[in-house]
């Protein structure tokens, strides 16, 4: 009823806005809210986890009114500010639905596992050997839904494949990174799935520099091809602008928080077409990915541990 | 060849793979110690490293180059160290924090100020293996020694050539001698401050150029703060290798098994929650400082400046 | 014989932050001569040959060479224009050989090897013609003072020197080893060297040297043959006019008429053995007793356990056998605590290793040790006020030139560093002080000061372990001298029966036949 | 006349602290005005930032709690002529100490709570402490070198915890779950907020300068680092100074971490140290290791650092800048040390 008032953003990431990776997406997010819905926009790059809270005050202060933090180290701290400013906007990111969540806040759902799914099939059908390894940062729920629904994906194919998860303790060092994918494919295993940041760069590297057999490669949020077009796979390409623009559309719209679940229809999607992948395989995969989008598929969110 | 002797290569070469910034860093810091400077910055003289070693072959194209921009910049550090302990005389340890402080800054400044955003990642070409003629052809050593990138020989041979020039020379003998007692050297006409000079800068330099392997070897890439410890590691390995070459060597080898092998226990599967396996180059470390450290012979100059109108307080 | 002047040093100046070290001294030097140096500590006569010998650079004045003005920038210069010097503390890499450390920087064909046959006999042919037996490859940590000595000489003859300087080479030697040195001295004169032969010990100077300079805080008082002069002439140039010698105990020789120490034993040790360890002498079975009121005098070659021995009693080195007793009561050993609880005060022989703070003020350092008990605390906080007060009044007493009891101990002299070791000591009134070398690195005046104190302790019937390198201090000040030899004490004589040669044979090992 | 020679004193004490800075600041500036930046406008940003606004001053206190104690945790030892480079690793163990205190007794009341918690850290931390101590008391090891290998152990040791039993399923990184609301630490203002740990890093500060200039204790820890040798001799166990003095840090360490966790996050959150430990080292440096430095130099720094974002936010002046800022300003307060001395 009353004129809408104007809103400026500020979106605050965690590393550099040129990782060409998740903080990248989230820029290329911020920007299209600034750009397609002419929205005033700051954003602050790798803020550390002592700071968050200054920095949310401080653009506060400065009279910016929906503040998006793109990361989950940040989602607690987002929270607890939103209780203090019923009357700014927060926008926060994690894995699994928040206990409490107040009624000025925006939680973005990763999602992760469901694109997965698909990153499993593939896997499947596209190992020599038989052994797929999963590298990833640390044993965060996420990581595990994302092996689990692999895992998931691999008994579906009927194949028999193993599949095992090692973790490089770092989702951005890329040497560790490396030395754990030299070492996974000496032990045989020949398609890489790599979720990481950084320390993607690591596993390209590794695959690269194996001469005697062929290393393939999956990664995450955008398209690696240039890195290493010869093992690069595909990717589980996010985005953010799509969900961003809806968000700040529903808050201009007068919607101050609710949760905000992504996936194939918010702009997740399985890189196509597949490099280094011979046709057939592409065609059955084809279908997974539809059953997938309907629905059809449906895909278990299971944190609990690797053994 | 069966699969037994496959797995042997593959994981010997890693280990080769693995020593390469231990050893260039840790001849470095021994270099300088043998003048008794003892040079602490190793850390932050790596990051500059691989970040200038990175940008300058990102943006020369020339990996060559970039290695050359590396050593350079770590000899400047290596120069800076020596002109302020040297000349001013300043505390060594103070001067090397300090360093390291303005590495870690550098490192990271530069390559948002040279590169700035790029979408895709600013990706350099990674050295690539180069046989040796003939001895690369021997059945396993030959695969696991003669089949690597050039810093991997130039790692060992230089630890070959320091030992040689340490122990087996004159001239080294005489730079021995300014580690451990610099007025002796000093009252027989030998130079102080020019051998403490050169041997702090040669050292820096290969710190820049051990910095320097990790994205021209590694990941093709900079990141930030991408040392992650091996420039602290690198001084336990010198104390640990009793500050000498050889040893040093052999030191390199042993953290690069336990690496190597932690990596290998977790892929092979375990109980043992992987963040304790990531610990343990780090506790073996110290567990091998408990038993060598007292023995290790650490050059009796070893941080002291050297001034020769002032007698020892 | 007047031979040609070899050397001339001419107004040569030197400061050291606020001290004058050298001010206009000229110096020459005959060839085929040996030349004394003389002068008190802090004379300025280490300055004056480190300046020659280029380690130190002169703030003015000039050096001829042959009547040739020569530029000296470092020893590298001094060594061409064959100019070599013997420091008084070895300047030697315990670490590396005999054979090192005499090639180190000498000047080789191709440095790039390490084969040094052709060295090896250059340096033997050396050693036949000098007498300076020394096994090459032996470790230079491994040998005792006097051979370490020979190898310094060697270094300077195998760079071939036409002037050889020596400073204060007898300190670490016995009477006998002290002739044995000159006799090579004469020998390298005859070969047509020139020696100049630094000392504060008046003796040595007259027995072998052919002129004599005498330096006094940094200026050159006088320069003479020495059969155209008198002891006395000399002595009053070292010391000056400044020293009231009436008071002196060192010119009233009051040694002979001290008070007779009571015969009541204070401090007591019974067969003392320590464990032997690379770098330091075991005691061997030491037993002696300390009376009340005496001075207990420790005579023996630097390196024969002295320092094993002060530790000792300060309960700082543990030991295999053996016990101490102060007054009939054992003490609880090793106790290094020992010091803090009142009984024991210490002037230890390294001053700046084990009785300094140069990191602190020297308030911090007069009550190093004296910290836990009253005046200057309670044993939990310390009361600044009572140690400020103190300290200024200690400073004046002892004339410890320090800005105040602020001033850092790092800008202190050496000698003053001694002052406060000893104002630190005498300070503490404890009824046992272990006094080693306490007079190292004091000029005549101070020297003076200790001795007095000494002497008041005597009478106030206190122990004194008085452990010195000098002889003659000793025979000055004690009642009774020990000597050791080896970590063992090979005898006990008292005074009057002190007689320097026999003293001096048992610091070579030779048992007195009783 | 006493006075003014008082004042005299502290003029001389602070010179060439200012002069230092604007050194600094010079030479940083031709470097930021070569990048194409408004030099002014940075060092206004940077210098400002923290008295703009109330939540600015706030914000630079909430950072000074966490590297006054750092800096202590590295001035301690110091003293006694010890190099504790594990401030980071004290930090993160005494933060996880607290944390699995605050959450395995979260139903304790406040008065009880709180003050366990802040137990937990210092102890965790002191235990951070022991090690190295121990390592060099039994060893001889290096002390440099175990302090900064333990960092490294606590990286993963936090990881653990904040991936094991104790992990938020929410949060996309590693974090645990909230400790008990009764451990929270009183606010002193709520909006902006400000947490009393401050008033407990002022405590610190000042019985850590007294128990070093008054105590016997102290005297002995200054002794030891003037020449341990000598102390040595005289009756000090030195080696026990020194493992005091690296318990002692540990502990102030630990207390740091355990301030952040029931003050500001109220969790353990993987990065919490962020680069604590080497502005905790600067500040040290800077104040030549007197503890009644410190403190004014941890403001300063604090107050750079807030302004460092705010710069960084606003101009698009990369951070790192301020770093190396305080890096120059640490080689020339060192270097006005020389020319000090030149002068007298
Ligand atoms: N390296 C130095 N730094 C500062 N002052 C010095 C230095 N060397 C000598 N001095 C000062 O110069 C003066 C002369 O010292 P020097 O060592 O020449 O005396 P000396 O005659 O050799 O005394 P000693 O008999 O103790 O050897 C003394 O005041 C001494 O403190
Ligand atoms: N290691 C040193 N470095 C710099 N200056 C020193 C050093 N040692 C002494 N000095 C300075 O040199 C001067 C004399 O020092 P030194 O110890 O040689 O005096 P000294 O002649 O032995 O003392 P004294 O004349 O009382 O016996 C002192 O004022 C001191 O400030
Ligand atoms: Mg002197
Ligand atoms: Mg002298």
């Amino acid at each position: 009823t009353q004129p809408a008032k104007t809103y400026k953003l500020a979106a605050i990431f965690p590393g550099v806005i040129n990782d060409s990776d998740y903080n990248t997406l989230g820029y290329m997010g911020a920007e299209a809210v600034k750009k397609d819905l002419g929205i005033e926009m700051a954003y602050s790059e790798t803020v550390a986890v002592p700071d968050i809270d200054r920095v949310m005050r401080e653009y506060i202060d400065q009279g910016y009114n929906i503040i998006w933090t793109h990361g989950g180290q940040y989602v607690n701290q987002t929270i607890e500010l939103a209780k203090q400013f019923p009357d700014v906007v927060f926008i926060a990111e994690g894995d699994a639905k928040p206990a409490e969540m107040p009624a000025n806040v925006w939680f973005i759902d990763r999602n992760f596992h469901i694109g997965f799914y698909g990153v499993g099939a593939l896997a499947a059908r596209i190992t020599q050997t038989g052994k797929i390894g999963y590298i990833g940062g640390l044993t965060l729920p996420f990581s595990y839904a994302e092996v689990h629904a692999m895992q998931q994906a691999i008994k579906d194919s009927g194949k028999n494949v193993e599949l095992k998860a090692v973790w490089a303790g770092d989702f951005n060092d890329p040497t560790k990174a490396r030395q754990v994918a030299d070492t996974m494919i000496a032990e045989g295993y020949d398609v890489l799935v790599g979720s990481l940041n950084n320390g993607m760069l690591g596993v390209f590297e590794a695959a690269k520099a194996t001469t005697d057999k062929k290393i393939l490669v999956t990664a995450k949020y955008t398209d690696k091809t240039s890195i290493a077009p010869d093992n690069y796979v595909t990717s589980l390409l996010y985005d953010f602008v799509k969900p961003m623009k809806d968000i700040v559309g529903k808050i201009q719209a007068g919607e101050k928080g609710g949760y905000y679940p992504l996936g194939f229809d918010t702009g997740v999607s399985l890189q196509t077409p597949f490099k280094n992948v011979d046709p057939a395989v592409e065609e059955e995969m084809k279908a997974v990915i539809n059953d997938l989008v309907s629905g059809k598929i449906q895909v278990v969110k299971d944190t609990s541990e690797i053994k | 060849m069966n699969e037994f002797w496959l797995t042997i290569i593959s994981y010997a070469k890693l280990i080769l793979l693995t020593i390469v910034p231990f050893v260039l860093a840790g001849q470095g810091t021994m270099l300088g110690g043998r003048t008794g400077i003892f040079n602490v910055a190793q850390e932050g003289i790596m990051l500059v490293g691989a970040s200038v070693g990175f940008l300058v072959s990102f943006l020369t194209g020339s990996n060559a180059l970039g290695m050359l921009a590396a050593m350079l910049a770590g000899g400047l550090f290596g120069l800076a160290l020596a002109y302020f302990t040297t000349h001013l005389r300043m505390d060594q340890f103070v001067i090397g924090l300090a360093l390291f402080f303005i590495g870690v800054g550098l490192s990271t400044l530069l390559p948002k100020i040279i590169i700035g955003v790029t979408l895709t990642p600013p990706l350099i070409p990674t050295l690539k293996d180069i046989p040796i003629p003939g001895l690369s052809q021997i059945p396993v050593i030959g695969e696991i020694f003669f089949k690597q990138n050039v810093l991997v020989y130039f790692s060992i041979l230089l630890s070959i050539g320091l030992w040689w020039y340490l122990y087996r020379t004159q001239a080294g003998m005489e730079l021995r001698a300014v580690g451990e007692n610099p007025q002796a050297a000093d009252s027989l006409g030998v130079n102080v401050p020019r051998a403490r000079y050169w041997t702090a800068i040669l050292g820096g330099m290969l710190m820049g150029l051990a910095g320097a392997y990790l994205p021209m070897v590694y990941t093709g890439t900079f990141t930030e703060n991408m040392v992650k410890g091996r420039g602290w590691l690198a001084i336990a390995l010198t104390f640990f290798g009793g500050w000498k070459p050889d040893t040093i060597l052999y030191g390199a080898l042993f953290f690069a098994l336990i690496e190597v092998l932690a990596y290998r226990v977790q892929v092979l599967g375990t109980a043992i929650p992987y963040q304790f396996l990531l610990m343990l180059p780090y506790l073996a470390t110290i567990l091998v400082m408990m038993f060598s450290f007292r023995k290790a012979r650490v050059p009796a100059f070893l941080g002291q400046n050297y001034d020769r109108e002032k007698r020892a307080l | 014989m007047n031979a040609p002047i070899l050397l001339h040093m001419r107004g040569v100046s030197k400061a050291f932050g606020s001290t004058q070290a050298l001010q206009d001294v000229s110096f020459e030097l005959r060839q085929r001569e040996i030349h004394g140096l003389l002068g008190g500590n802090g004379a300025g006569k280490t300055t004056l040959m480190n300046i020659l010998f280029g380690l130190y650079r002169a703030d003015a004045g000039e050096i001829f060479l042959n009547d040739q003005p020569i530029h000296i920038s470092g020893p590298k210069d001094a060594i061409t224009h064959r100019i070599n010097m013997v420091h008084q503390h070895f300047l030697q890499v315990g670490s590396f050989t005999v054979l090192e450390n005499i090639l180190i920087g000498a000047p080789r064909k191709n440095r790039w090897n390490n084969r040094y046959d052709a060295e090896i006999q250059k340096i033997r042919t050396l050693q036949e013609r000098f007498g300076l037996e020394v096994p090459l490859d032996a470790l230079i940590e491994d040998l005792p003072m006097g051979m370490r000595q020979k190898v310094e000489i060697l270094k300077a003859l195998y760079r071939g020197v036409q002037v050889l300087i020596l400073d204060e080479p007898t300190t670490n030697l016995t009477p006998q080893e002290v002739d044995a040195l000159f006799q090579s001295l004469r020998v390298m004169v005859q070969e047509g060297l020139s020696v100049v032969f630094i000392t504060h010990k008046l003796r040595e100077v007259m027995s072998v040297c052919d002129r004599i300079t005498v330096l006094r805080n940094g200026r050159n008082i006088l320069t003479l043959d020495r059969k155209e002069a008198s002891e006395e002439a000399f002595v009053r140039a070292m010391v000056g006019e400044s020293m009231d010698m009436s008071r002196s105990v060192i010119f009233a020789h009051a040694g002979q008429d001290l008070p007779a120490p009571a015969p009541v034993p204070l401090l007591r040790l019974e067969g003392i053995t320590t464990a032997p360890d690379e770098g330091s002498v075991a005691l061997k079975n030491v037993s002696f007793e300390v009376r009340e009121g005496e001075i207990f005098g420790i005579a023996g070659v630097a390196g024969n356990g002295q320092r094993e021995l002060a530790e000792v009693v300060m309960g700082l080195l543990p030991v295999q056998a053996g016990q101490i007793l102060l007054r009939h009561q054992a003490l609880p050993h090793p106790d290094s605590r020992r010091g803090l609880k009142g009984d024991f005060a210490y002037i230890p022989e390294d001053r700046l290793h084990d009785g300094f703070l140069p990191r602190a003020t020297v308030a911090h350092n007069l009550i190093l040790g004296l910290h836990r008990r009253p005046p200057y605390s309670n044993g939990r906080v310390i009361d600044w006020k009572t140690v400020h007060a103190r300290a200024l009044d200690l400073i004046a007493q002892y004339n410890i030139k320090a800005s105040g009891p602020e001033d850092m101990g790092g800008n202190l002299s050496g000698g003053n560093i001694q002052r406060v070791m000893v104002a630190r000591a005498f300070s503490a009134a404890a009824p046992v002080l272990v006094a080693h070398n306490p007079t190292r690195g004091l000029d005549i005046p101070s020297m003076d000061l200790v001795y007095q104190r000494l002497l008041e302790r005597k009478r106030q019937g206190q122990a004194t372990l008085l452990i010195s390198e000098d002889l003659d201090e000793l025979m000055l000040m004690s009642d009774r001298i020990g000597v050791l030899y080896k970590g063992e004490l090979l005898g006990i004589v008292e005074r009057p029966a002190f007689e320097k040669y026999t003293i001096g044979q048992m610091m070579s090992g030779i048992r007195p036949q009783a | 006349m006493k006075k003014s020679n008082g004042l005299l004193k502290i003029a001389r004490a602070v010179l060439p602290y200012l002069l230092a800075v604007v050194a600094a600041f010079a030479a940083a500036g031709v470097f930021i005005a070569l990048m194409g930046f408004d030099v002014f406008k940075a060092y206004g940003t940077i210098l400002f930032t923290s008295f703009r606004t109330p939540n600015g001053f706030v914000q630079t206190l909430l950072k000074f709690v966490p590297l006054v104690l750092q800096a202590l945790a590295f001035t301690i030892p110091l003293t006694a002529g010890k190099f504790n480079i594990g401030g980071e690793g004290q930090l993160l163990v005494g933060a996880t100490a607290a944390t699995v205190a605050g959450i395995v007794f979260a139903q304790l009341p406040p008065i009880l709570l709180v003050p366990l918690v802040l137990l937990a850290g210092v102890l965790g931390g002191a235990l951070w402490g022991l090690i190295p101590g121990w390592l060099l008391y039994r060893f001889g090891i290096n002390e440099i070198l175990t302090t900064v290998l333990l960092n490294f152990v606590s990286f993963n040791l936090v990881n653990y915890v904040c991936t094991g039993p104790l992990r938020d399923p929410a949060a996309g990184h590693p974090t645990t779950i909230a400790i008990g609301q009764n451990g929270w630490l009183p606010m002193l203002i709520n909006n902006p907020p400000l947490h009393s740990g401050i008033l407990l890093a002022i405590l610190v500060v000042a019985v850590v300068y007294y128990a070093i200039t008054r105590t016997v204790s102290g005297y002995e820890l200054v002794a030891t680092g003037a020449n341990p040798r000598a102390a040595g001799v005289f009756g000090i166990n030195t080696r026990w100074m020194f493992i005091a003095s690296l318990v002692i840090a540990g502990g102030v360490g630990g207390l740091s971490g355990a301030l952040e966790v029931a003050g500001v996050q109220h969790r353990l959150i993987e990065g919490m140290q962020h680069n604590f430990l080497v502005l905790g080292l600067i500040i040290g440096l800077i104040a030549k290791g007197n503890n009644l430095a410190v403190p004014f130099v941890a403001f300063f720094i604090s107050v750079l650092e807030v302004g460092a974002s705010a710069m960084q936010r606003t101009l698009m002046i990369p951070v790192e800048m301020v770093f190396i800022v305080e890096a120059l300003i640490l080689v020339f307060v060192l270097l006005s040390d020389l020319v000090q001395k030149r002068v007298s």
